[in-house]
């Protein structure tokens, strides 16, 4: 307890003083741009800021792809099966003995596997900032606040305890909140950002509240030792969680459900997903890190890191499952209807996410059952890689057209040649065609599906139809429909740097599916070897085939037959044109009912009842005070007469009543 | 009935019905005399109970003095013949109940006392006895605040001088 | 160490100030000695730490004991423990950022400068007492200063504001008064001792009519629900420094009165009442909360707000956990911090644009980036980000209030938990309309932060940060101490 | 024998060598003001200087004139009270026409008090009560010009007579009772009868007017008012002061036997006199009237101090009586220095008076910081101890209640404080020109209002002395 | 009718005084205020007198102390006629309720 840091290297040793350094560097690095650029930017690094950042970021890319290498290849396995390790940890805070937060790095398959995710994207949007973010006043904040993003976002996936995981869980919302807010002259986009963060602080909630439920009966906030109790049934942590009951749900459900709403809450599941389109307002580079790629994750990612808990209570898988699949089709259906490109794909990733989340849901814990799980991991890598894709190939449309909506589009494939393939590949690898990325993992969600719930697969299948629509919607509309009419000069797409972060992914996107992620990630750190069923996947090919061509149908050429069909199921297109009205109601709830309902009725409590007590005290006295002046009357007559009556009361009292 | 039980009570009766016509007749001269009535009958009913030397101050100093001293008072600052001010009934009323109730109370307690007399053998009010301790020092000696009244009337002397000789005229 | 020059020295620096004569020279005499101050905060700090490491175990460092009015068994008796040293430190922050802000002060500055160190020595003096007298001396000391602080150099209607702050403060300080005479002349023997008092077992009936009115009357101080309507109008009428002071040093002196008088001499009270300052607690956190949503003054703001942050330094104390009590602490050093920044902000964007009112700003990361991110860095604080030392405290508290197994104390801990998300929404609401939106043309031309400011800013946001980032200095200092307090609540 | 009479009633004597001294110089050459009032001023800080030499203790005139150290202590704090307004007034005395003369009276109203904390026997408590009060009466007309002051000197001297009269009749009952004037054997003669007890009440009641308990107070905001600044605070201060000092002989002595009865009289009365002296003092606008009402409400907790019946009650009133010479002299100080400059006594004409004469607006706020009891000043010590003392017999109500009045008292004290710092004024008083003598009696004030307290060894002076 | 005891005279005295007290409490004009004043004092000295003479003839105690209430009852009446003659000159009236500018 008195030394200053206590850091505990275990292991650093044996994996070589190399791997400890280099562990900790993939952090600090963003947090050293953060820091740098934030303290000094403005003055001294206005024009390199870019450049440092991207520098520092790809140095940490490195360094995280040194580790998965090392990780998958060379020791991260024992007797079969991968191993959590934990190379650095030292206690941050200490609540009680047992229970602390400690900040670590806990190094296992998804967490490796993370840290690819997020430094690559990263990168990838850092580089593409570079000439996207060109001529902001801003620039060297903007960097600044995507260092502190992925220094928060790798702090996340490394958490060694949970209570290190909610930190950085919080860090990473704020650093939303900041690049939403970017252009903060613009009213919609400081709406956005505040709304953002306060709906995923209520669902943080759940997820703080959660942590303490575990952590009281788990006794401790570390994640291994959390889930070695909470997972043997027979241990006394998990006799009492189990039993232990409100409202006729045991501690332990509660437990989960509350956290899972605050994975809920970031990964924009229904019905708190409604901060996600709106934070379509920051930088267009930030939406694909954050809003596609990596924080959205964030939840999936919770409940895949506390999976062995979860898998011990049915209930909250279900409520899992069905928060998925309910998410994954409801944003589909939206998807359909909206107009700004960026919105289409915030919908599509919360439906995505949609995807990832059932099938955690459906997924059991070890071996052939945990395919769900593998599955959810894989379709978080590679969508990761493609919607990062979209989210930039929709910047370099955006860049190119100045404005978000899709009527302002069309015929964009002679001016963006190289956004028009790599918006076509990714789009191909959303929709589950073969052989791009999105095909291997969605097929294994499916086939989990499939083998644990019908009605989710079935749905689910739907949904993906409802996928290849929507996003072919989007890329005819974006580069076919009608022909584009420049205004004044036109000037070309962005030159390499940007185009080189859409032709890598791009490659990822298409080649990322032959990964046997089952040889990597898996619930139980054993191999699963995925039977792959060819006949399985002729229905989602199929399906998603037709909707391409439905899109095709509508909106190849500029025609009326969207708007025939809108106004066909005019009543329910209108409904999911306005977002099923969700964003009404939680402004009814908010305006409502927290501010003038609870708000304002406590602050006028507040001034006239507790403050008018106070002042009535006063005033009271002063009342008193005044009404009493009469005995002074200035007669010393009168003065007399209360002299006698005091004497006498005073001999009256004392000689017969208070003896 | 011994004559010296009926001379006390005609003394009594004096004092008492002087008292009160002193304090409530209207006329100003009349409550003077009714005052020095009063207090002849408080000398004399020193004088019944024998103690000739306080009954003499008391005619000295009040009937000589102090009343002689208010009379000229009030030819100072009274027109001769006017009614004094009535009182307003609710001081009155008021006045008259505190002072009964404070009479009650008061003569109550006396009578319910049992006063012991002391055993020891008496010392006579002569002269003589006054002398000595008026101006001993000793355990019954009375020097100290013979000295102590001195001042006291100097000081009242002085004080008097000055209030009551006042030169410049009044302005405020 | 020798505790005493903690008082001697605001008492040099004051006297100095006296002498001054131009309020340049006055200004940096004020500096010169609360840089004094800061830095002997930081060698009792890092000299506390040494002695615990060597294993000096006594429950007070630092121990000195004069003769003080013998016979009423008063003594000048002082000592630290790490409780204490911790808010020591704070003051030392807070004082120091203080003088800076208020560099611009020129109507009696002289004045004004004397009444800040005076209320420095108050508060130090407060913290390092052993003897119930003098720590009730030094908190009444501290009450004036404030009076005329918002009095003389307020705004608003402060006349009325500096009258309710004055006597609220002393009426919680009268019921103080008689809860320490209570424990005078209750105990077996007549004294106002700390540890000798601690020692004692003061009779149960005692600790039934003192606890409460020890623990209300110091509850004033820190705005306890429903006798904080003081706060709002003191805070928002007081001058910068004087919000500052007031929020960051004299709403603790009452957490810590609570804690080391209250609770920690009369446990058995404390657990008879436990439900009561809980149910307080929790409303106060909430309605503080609720309250805040609908302010429009930036001052008020803050002020609500921190009705509803030293909610959990009471909610902390009734929940009588270890844990609880050292987030407890650790939320009056942070809240001291953090609404001491907040206010200094808020006197800087206030002496610019002439308006507290967040309608009528906007856009103000553009003209004064420095202070806006202060705001941020401020608000965020207070929103419990991790990182910064609202978090640490706030989830020390819910901790520490989750080890209590009850339905009570869970549903307590649950609404306080709320206030998270309440928080939020006004904290974002106040930024975004302060710093966020299109920029009102007639706030084009100001200035961004002066160095006094930013210097003042900047050792502020230091100690958040370090709180922040590295608790867990704090939380050694804190906890052993805590774990004495709770001892004796347990009843060990 | 003689040795004895000259140390015991040494200081008797020196003030009476003064009173002389200044009868003679009245009736010899017509003097300058000036120089009389300096000499004056030495000679009484002589006076108070000399009381520190040759303490002994002893009794005189077969136990009628007692002393010991303690009321040698008592007799230094009136000596001093009697400097300090001789020196703070010296304005107001410069241009009195009858300077000797006032004097004069004072130092045989001194005298009186003298005597009337050393008596032992209550011949002796009478007349010098009546010594003490009387001359007083006529220096509170000594305003001759002003309709007010006769005004209060005839409230002063009619009630006070009949306060004496009361008085009187409870001594011929106690004598009728025991049949002694001793105090010493007084007490062991009394058994609480109801008799005892009525005898008791009257005596008490002239306790009471004196020290202007509710409700027998109600003479002394009028008097106060409207007598001459020096003469009210001769009045509130040192008068006050003695009262209480002999009070305690009173109670702790003679009344000893029937000390459950006046317990709770005193109590009652506390709490009466502090609430209703608090209301009332609320609403003034007159400071000499507003510094009435506040030493009334201060007499409440003079009786907290008083109930303790002990020897800290003892330590803990003398104690609080140096410290309310020093504060409320301070304050009268100021109001006397502002009144015969500017004419003004109202709160309001106070406003803005910091900006105009920030030195004594530093020496008003302490001296009603005092008065309010707050710390550092001496009157914070001084308020706590007597409540300390008070609660010692843990009657808690009526020390919360106590409590609970100083926040009301903090009211009004703050009133004028924040009329002098806070409120602003187009024509605050111009800057006045203190007379030096003025300005050292402020100072001496300030002094001792924030060292009394601090220095913990006075309070442990009186202490060893209280025993 | 009984032989006249001490408990007679007390009565005398005691209704003396309360007769004086009632004088004071209702007289408008200032001298007869002072007359009343004089009446208590008076009915004290009798008390005195009547102790002394039949309960403690030992000592002349009471005897004194009535001598010298006699001797304050002058100097008292001779300030107060002093002060009301000022009075009186300031107001050129003597009634009691005409001096009540000092009130409140």
């Amino acid at each position: 307890m008195n030394e200053f840091l206590q850091i505990k290297l275990l292991g650093i040793f044996s994996l070589g003083m190399n791997l400890g350094w280099a562990l900790l560097m993939i952090p600090l690095l963003p947090l050293l741009g953060f820091l740098s650029l934030g303290l000094f930017g403005k003055k001294y690094l206005k024009q390199s800021a870019g450049i440092f950042a991207t520098l520092l970021l790809a140095a940490s890319a490195f360094l995280s792809l040194h580790i998965a290498y090392g990780y998958f290849f060379k020791y991260g396995k024992l007797e079969g099966a991968y191993q959590k390790i934990i190379p650095i940890q030292f206690t941050w805070l200490q609540f009680s003995p047992g229970l602390s937060i400690d900040l670590g790095i806990l190094l296992d398959p998804i967490s490796v596997m993370m840290l690819v995710v997020v430094t690559f994207i990263s990168l990838m949007v850092h580089i593409y900032s570079l000439a996207y973010m060109k001529g902001e006043e801003r620039y060297p904040t903007y960097y600044s606040f995507l260092g502190l993003f992925t220094f928060s976002m790798l702090g996340l996936v490394m958490a060694s305890n949970i209570f290190q995981l909610y930190i950085f869980w919080e860090l990473v919302g704020v650093s939303s909140f900041l690049l939403i807010g970017y252009y903060y002259d613009r009213p919609s986009a400081v709406a956005a950002c505040k709304k953002a963060f306060i709906i995923t602080r209520f669902a943080d909630l759940g997820f703080l509240i959660g942590i303490l439920i575990l952590s009281f009966y788990g006794g401790t906030l570390d994640f291994n030792s959390l889930i070695e109790k909470l997972t043997s049934t027979n241990s006394t942590e998990f006799k009492t969680i189990a039993s232990a009951s409100f409202v006729g749900i045991s501690a332990l459900t509660w437990a989960l459900v509350l956290v899972f709403i605050g994975g809920a809450g970031k990964s924009a599941l229904f019905p708190l997903h409604v901060w996600l389109p709106d934070a379509m307002e920051g930088p267009t580079p930030v939406s694909a890190l954050i809003h596609a790629a990596t924080m959205v994750v964030a939840g999936v990612f919770l409940v895949a890191r506390l999976f062995p808990v979860f898998s011990m209570s049915e209930v909250a898988l279900k409520v899992v499952s069905i928060i998925g699949i309910i998410s994954a089709l409801f944003a589909a259906v939206i998807a359909c209807t909206q107009t700004d490109i960026k919105r289409v794909l915030a919908y599509s990733t919360m439906s995505q996410i949609g995807f990832m989340m059932f099938s955690l849901g459906v997924s059991g814990q070890a071996g052939e059952s945990g395919l769900g799980f593998t599955a959810a991991m894989f379709h978080l890598f590679t969508h990761a890689l493609f919607k990062a894709l979209l989210f930039l190939g929709a910047g370099s449309v955006i860049h190119f057209i100045h404005s978000n909506e899709m009527k302002d589009m069309g015929g964009l494939r002679k001016y963006l040649p190289i956004t028009h393939i790599t918006f076509l590949i990714a789009c191909l690898a959303i929709s589950g065609m073969p052989p791009f990325a999105g095909f291997f993992s969605k097929e294994e969600i499916l086939l989990a599906a499939y083998h644990h719930n019908a009605t989710i697969y079935w749905i689910a299948l739907a949904t993906s139809g409802l996928t290849s629509f929507y996003m072919f919607r989007l890329y005819f509309s974006i580069f076919w429909n009608k022909e584009y009419i420049a205004h004044g000069e036109v000037h070309g797409e962005g030159g390499f740097v940007m185009m080189m972060p859409l032709i890598l992914l791009s490659l990822g996107a298409a080649a990322a599916g032959f990964i046997p992620f089952g040889h990597f990630v898996t619930a139980d750190g054993n191999l699963l070897e995925s039977a792959f069923h060819l006949q399985f996947s002729i229905a989602p090919v199929a399906l998603g085939l037709l909707g391409i061509f439905t899109a095709m149908w509508m909106y190849k050429k500029q025609n009326n037959r969207p708007d025939t069909i809108a106004h066909s199921m005019n009543s329910f297109y209108k409904l999911a044109y306005h977002k099923f009205y969700l964003d009404e109601l939680y402004l009814f709830v908010t305006k409502k009912i927290l501010f003038n309902l609870i708000g304002k009725p406590a602050a006028w409590f507040d001034k006239n009842v507790v403050n008018g007590l106070v002042n009535a005290t006063g005033n009271s006295t002063v009342f008193i005070s005044e009404k009493m002046k009469g005995f002074q009357s200035g007669k010393v007559q009168q003065y007399a007469i209360y002299f006698l009556a005091g004497v006498i009361g005073l001999a009256v009292l004392f000689i017969y009543i208070w003896k | 009935m011994s004559g010296s039980t009926i001379i006390f009570y005609l003394l009594s009766i004096l004092t008492l019905v002087s008292g009160i016509l002193s304090v409530t007749t209207r006329k100003i001269f009349r409550a003077a005399i009714f005052l020095l009535f009063s207090l002849i009958g408080i000398a004399g009913l020193y004088f019944w109970m024998q103690y000739e030397f306080i009954a003499a101050v008391q005619i000295t100093v009040y009937v000589g003095g102090i009343t002689v001293l208010i009379i000229f008072s009030i030819f100072l600052t009274q027109q001769a013949g006017e009614l004094l001010p009535k009182q307003n009934k609710n001081r009155v009323l008021f006045a008259l109940l505190a002072a009964f109730c404070g009479f009650a109370l008061t003569l109550l307690q006396i009578i319910q006392h049992s006063f012991n007399k002391t055993l020891e053998s008496p010392i006579l009010p002569t002269m003589e006895n006054i002398g000595n301790q008026m101006l001993g020092i000793d355990e019954n000696g009375f020097s100290l605040p013979f000295e102590v009244v001195s001042i006291l009337l100097l000081a009242a002397m002085i004080g008097c001088i000055v209030i009551a000789l006042r030169s410049k005229p009044t302005t405020v | 160490m020798n505790l005493t020059l903690l008082i001697l020295l605001p008492l040099l620096t004051a006297v100095v100030i006296l002498l001054m004569r131009s309020s340049v020279q006055v200004k940096w005499s004020a500096l010169i000695g609360a840089s004094a101050q800061f830095i002997l905060a930081l060698i009792l700090f890092f000299t506390f730490r040494k002695e615990r490491a060597l294993g000096n175990a006594s429950q007070m460092l630092f121990e000195i004991q004069y003769k003080w009015f013998p016979s009423w068994h008063i003594s000048f008796h002082l000592g630290v423990d790490g409780i204490s040293v911790a808010m020591i430190l704070l003051t030392a922050f807070v004082v120091i950022a203080g003088v800076l802000v208020s560099w611009n002060v020129e109507k009696m500055t002289k004045e004004f400068y004397l009444l800040l160190i005076l209320l420095s020595l108050g508060a130090y003096g407060f913290f390092i007492s052993l003897d119930l007298f003098i720590l009730f001396f030094f908190l009444e000391i501290a009450v004036i200063p404030k009076y005329l602080l918002i009095g003389i150099w307020g705004s608003g209607k402060k006349e009325y504001a500096a009258n309710k702050l004055a006597l609220m403060l002393m009426g919680g300080s009268a019921l103080v008064l008689v809860g320490l005479l209570g424990l005078y002349f209750g105990g077996n023997e007549n004294t106002f001792d700390l540890l000798l008092l601690s020692k004692m077992k003061i009779p149960i009936m005692v600790q039934k009519i003192c606890f409460p009115l020890l623990f209300v009357g110091f509850g004033v101080f820190t705005a306890l629900f429903p006798f904080h309507t003081w706060v709002p109008d003191g805070h928002s009428s007081a001058p910068t420094a004087g919000s500052m002071f007031l929020a960051g040093i004299s709403m603790k002196l009452g957490g810590y009165g609570c804690l080391r008088v209250a609770t920690y001499l009369m446990p058995e009270g404390a657990r008879e009442y436990a439900n009561i300052i809980i149910v307080l607690s929790t409303i106060a956190i909430l309605y503080g909360a609720f309250a805040t949503m609908m302010q429009k003054d930036l001052k008020y703001i803050n002020a609500y707000s921190s009705v509803s942050h030293c909610g959990f330094v009471l909610l902390g104390i009734g929940m009588l956990t270890k844990t609880a009590i050292a987030g407890a602490v650790m939320q009056m050093v942070s809240h001291g911090l953090m609404t001491a920044l907040f206010f200094a902000v808020i006197g800087m964007i206030y002496e610019r644009t002439h308006t507290r009112e967040v309608n009528e700003m906007g856009g103000l990361i553009k003209v004064m980036p420095f202070i806006t991110t202060v705001l941020f860095i401020v608000g965020l604080c207070s929103l419990g980000l991790p990182g910064l030392s609202g978090f640490v405290a706030e989830m020390t508290v819910f901790m520490g209030s989750w080890q209590n197994p009850d339905p009570f104390h869970r549903v307590a801990t649950i609404a306080a938990c709320m206030s998270i998300v309440v928080t939020a929404v006004y904290i974002l609401r106040a930024i975004g309309q302060t710093a966020m939106g299109p920029i009102n043309d007639r706030y084009l031309s100001l200035q961004d932060a002066k160095w006094n400011e930013k210097l003042a800013a900047i050792i502020l946001i230091a100690g958040i940060i370090a709180i922040g980032i590295a608790p867990f200095w704090l939380n050694d200092l804190v906890t052993p101490a805590a774990e004495v307090i709770m001892q004796k609540v347990a009843g060990k | 024998m003689l040795n004895d009479f000259l140390l015991l009633m040494k200081s008797e004597l020196v003030l009476a060598f003064i009173l002389f001294l200044l009868l003679i110089l009245k009736v010899g050459k017509e003097i300058r003001n000036e120089r009389l009032l300096a000499l004056i001023q030495i000679l009484l800080l002589g006076n108070f200087i000399f009381g520190f030499f040759f303490i002994e203790s002893g009794s005189l005139f077969g136990g009628m004139f007692a002393t010991n150290g303690l009321i040698a202590f008592q007799k230094s704090i009136i000596g001093l009270g009697i400097y300090l307004i001789s020196l703070l007034f010296s304005d107001w005395l410069k241009k009195s026409e009858h300077l000797p003369e006032f004097f004069i009276l004072l130092l045989s109203a001194v005298l009186g008090m003298f005597f009337l904390i050393s008596s032992g026997n209550l011949l002796m408590f009478y007349l010098s009560l009546e010594l003490a009060t009387i001359p007083v009466a006529a220096m509170a007309n000594f305003d001759l010009d002003k309709k007010i002051s006769s005004e209060a000197s005839m409230k002063m001297i009619l009630s006070s007579a009949l306060s004496s009269g009361v008085l009187l009749f409870g001594i011929s009952l106690i004598y009728g009772v025991t049949g002694t004037m001793s105090f010493d054997q007084i007490a062991a003669l009394l058994d609480g009868s109801s008799l005892q007890i009525l005898a008791f009440v009257f005596l008490f009641t002239a306790f009471a007017f004196k020290l202007s308990i509710v409700p027998f107070h109600l003479w002394t905001a009028d008097v106060y008012e409207g007598a001459p600044i020096a003469v009210t605070s001769f009045l509130s201060v040192i008068s006050k002061g003695t009262i209480a000092f002999i009070l305690l002989t009173i109670l702790y002595k003679v009344f000893a036997p029937m000390y459950a009865l006046w317990y709770n009289m005193v109590m009652l009365l506390s709490v009466i006199t502090m609430v209703v002296g608090n209301l009332f003092a609320l609403r003034q606008q007159n400071i000499k009237r507003f510094l009435a009402f506040s030493s009334i409400a201060q007499v409440g907790f003079i009786l907290l101090g008083i109930s303790s019946y002990s020897n800290e009650g003892t330590s803990s009133v003398v104690y609080f009586v140096l410290i309310y010479v020093f504060s409320n002299l301070a304050a009268f100080g100021v109001a006397g220095a502002i009144s015969q400059a500017a004419g003004k006594e109202r709160i309001e004409d106070y406003k803005g008076l910091y900006q105009t004469n920030p030195f004594i607006s530093w020496v008003l706020a302490l001296s009603l910081f005092s008065l309010a009891g707050i710390p550092p000043t001496a009157g914070f010590f001084g308020k706590l101890f007597l409540i300390t003392a008070g609660a010692s017999k843990g009657n808690y109500f009526f020390i919360a209640v106590a409590a609970l009045n100083m926040i009301i008292s903090l009211y009004y004290y703050l009133r004028i404080v924040r009329a002098v710092f806070m409120d602003k004024n187009d024509q605050p008083i111009a800057k006045i020109n203190l007379d030096p003598s003025t300005k050292l009696g402020m100072i001496i004030c300030t002094a001792g209002i924030i060292l009394i307290g601090l220095l913990s060894w006075v309070y442990d002076y009186i202490t060893t002395l209280s025993i | 009718m009984m032989e006249p005891g001490l408990n007679h005279v007390l009565f005398v005295s005691t209704a003396l005084f309360f007769i004086g007290i009632f004088g004071f409490l209702t007289r408008r004009n200032l001298i007869t205020m002072l007359m009343s004043i004089e009446l208590v004092l008076n009915s004290v000295n009798i008390n005195f007198i009547a102790f002394n003479k039949y309960v403690w003839p030992h000592k002349l105690d009471g005897l004194f102390f009535s001598i010298f209430i006699i001797a304050i009852a002058a100097a008292e009446a001779a300030v107060a006629i002093a002060i009301i003659i000022n009075l009186y000159r300031s107001h050129q009236s003597i009634d009691v309720e005409n001096t009540e500018d000092l009130k409140f």
